[in-house]
């Protein structure tokens, strides 16, 4: 179950680093600290997947969806 | 294992399936949020209420009550703020006559 | 019964991340989103069930509160600018 | 003890008691040290956020605070009609033919609390989902439409929720 997950991960990660559009690649990593914390939860550490939960996905996305918005959103190189 | 939680369990593994497909398969953003929030927020409930049924009297059931009353909350409005922002952003509605029209003319050419 | 709904319910969030990938729209992709933050909600109140430690459901209150800020503030900070989806 | 007073009195102890009922679901003991912290507690958070939690406005108590019974009664009716229209998007999907349209009408809900609960039960019953909501006119998406007509379109969707949320609040 953890391999499917790991998996999962590698994919999301790879396709934000590849992808022209900033949304879509915050939307992407949004995903990729979904399913860390559900692997954290997995291993038996509630704690480390509580802050993961917090930050990850609260914290971390609302400041990449601000610098989004102030710097642009299509890729130009 | 009694029987409601297996009941329960049963119709959210049900939903969710359903709300995969839907979700591949629908034409427009809008067809298909209705398809994946809120069959998904049906599935998500019949777990809740299936795992209510698992734990009983104890100190999980509080827990898993504060977490289905503030999911039953907190769903249908990320439904409708999603809905909201493909409406304000201008994705055009997926009508039936349209593609049926357009199917025509592109047999007429 | 609970480990083979957990097992489903991972390969479920395999087939819903199909949608974050391919789709066409930014919509689309939050659409995905959605539904993998609700199914993973579900599938951590259905692991901390099976382990029986009432402690667990506590990440599953953080995530569900910090899953909706996050929808909140993309949606929010989106829906000035037309056009651009 | 003018008017005022006696109504903030009353949105605290709201704001107090729902926070409290949090409290001790969340916890589920009865120890006295459990029940000090949460009640210390929650009557500080209760009372910075009191004007947020219950807004004041000059429409008075019955638009704000709900009748329980009819309350609980819309909620069972509520779960009840989502399961009955999942099984129903459920074989809309399975056989594949979807006819969605959008559609506006008006509601005849006076307060804004009444239209939001009005606006999250369309859209968390399966097959419909509200757009916008402007003052008290909806625009709703859809799925199987069976007219575009607004009066009947209006009947058809929100029929049951708005006679019974008419019950609750005012």
């Amino acid at each position: 179950m953890i391999e499917v997950l790991l998996v999962l991960m590698w994919v999301s990660a790879v396709i934000a680093l590849q992808i022209r559009d900033m949304l879509a690649a915050v939307l992407l990593l949004g995903v990729f600290s979904m399913l860390s914390c559900l692997i954290f939860f997995l291993l038996h550490a509630p704690d480390v997947a509580l802050t993961e939960a917090a930050v990850g996905t609260g914290v971390g996305t609302v400041m990449l969806i601000w610098i989004v918005y102030r710097t642009g959103r299509k890729d130009s190189t | 294992m009694n029987v409601g939680a297996a009941v329960f369990l049963g119709l959210g593994v049900l939903f969710s399936i359903m709300g995969n497909v839907g979700v591949l398969v629908f034409p427009d953003p809008y067809t298909r949020l209705q398809a994946s929030s809120t069959c998904t927020t049906t599935s998500v409930l019949s777990f809740f209420i299936g795992c209510m049924f698992i734990v009983g009297w104890g100190p999980m059931l509080g827990r898993l009550l504060v977490i289905t009353l503030f999911f039953f909350v907190t769903s249908p409005i990320s439904a409708h703020i999603i809905a909201r922002f493909a409406w304000k952003s201008g994705v055009v509605p997926w009508r039936k006559s349209f593609a049926m029209k357009r199917h025509a003319e592109r047999r007429d050419d | 019964m609970l480990a083979w709904v957990i097992r489903f319910m991972v390969l479920s969030i395999v087939v819903s991340m199909v949608r974050v990938v391919i789709g066409p729209t930014v919509a689309d992709r939050m659409i995905g989103l959605n539904l993998v933050a609700a199914q993973t909600l579900a599938l951590l109140v259905l692991i901390s069930v099976s382990m029986e430690r009432s402690i667990y459901l506590d990440v599953a209150l953080v995530y569900d509160i910090f899953g909706f800020v996050g929808i909140l503030v993309m949606t929010r900070y989106f829906s000035g600018k037309k056009g651009e989806l | 003890m003018d008017l005022r007073t006696r109504w903030a009195l009353v949105r605290f102890g709201i704001t107090f008691l729902s926070l409290f009922a949090g409290w001790l679901l969340f916890t589920w003991s009865l120890d006295s040290g459990s029940l000090l912290a949460g009640g210390v507690s929650s009557l500080a958070v209760s009372l910075v956020t009191y004007p947020i939690f219950v807004e004041e406005t000059e429409a008075g108590r019955r638009a704000h605070l709900p009748r329980p019974h009819m309350f609980l009664l819309f909620l069972a009716a509520l779960v009840f009609s989502m399961y009955v229209a999942s099984f129903r998007v459920l074989w809309r999907i399975l056989r594949g033919d979807i006819n969605p349209r959008v559609v506006h009408f008006r509601t005849r809900l006076k307060t804004d609390i009444a239209r939001v609960v009005l606006t999250s039960s369309i859209t968390l019953t399966p097959g419909t989902i509200t757009l916008d909501l402007d003052d008290d006119h909806l625009v709703v998406h859809w799925l199987d439409a069976q007219t575009t007509h607004s009066r009947y379109a209006g009947m058809l969707i929100k029929g049951a929720y708005e006679k019974l949320l008419r019950g609750v609040w005012l």
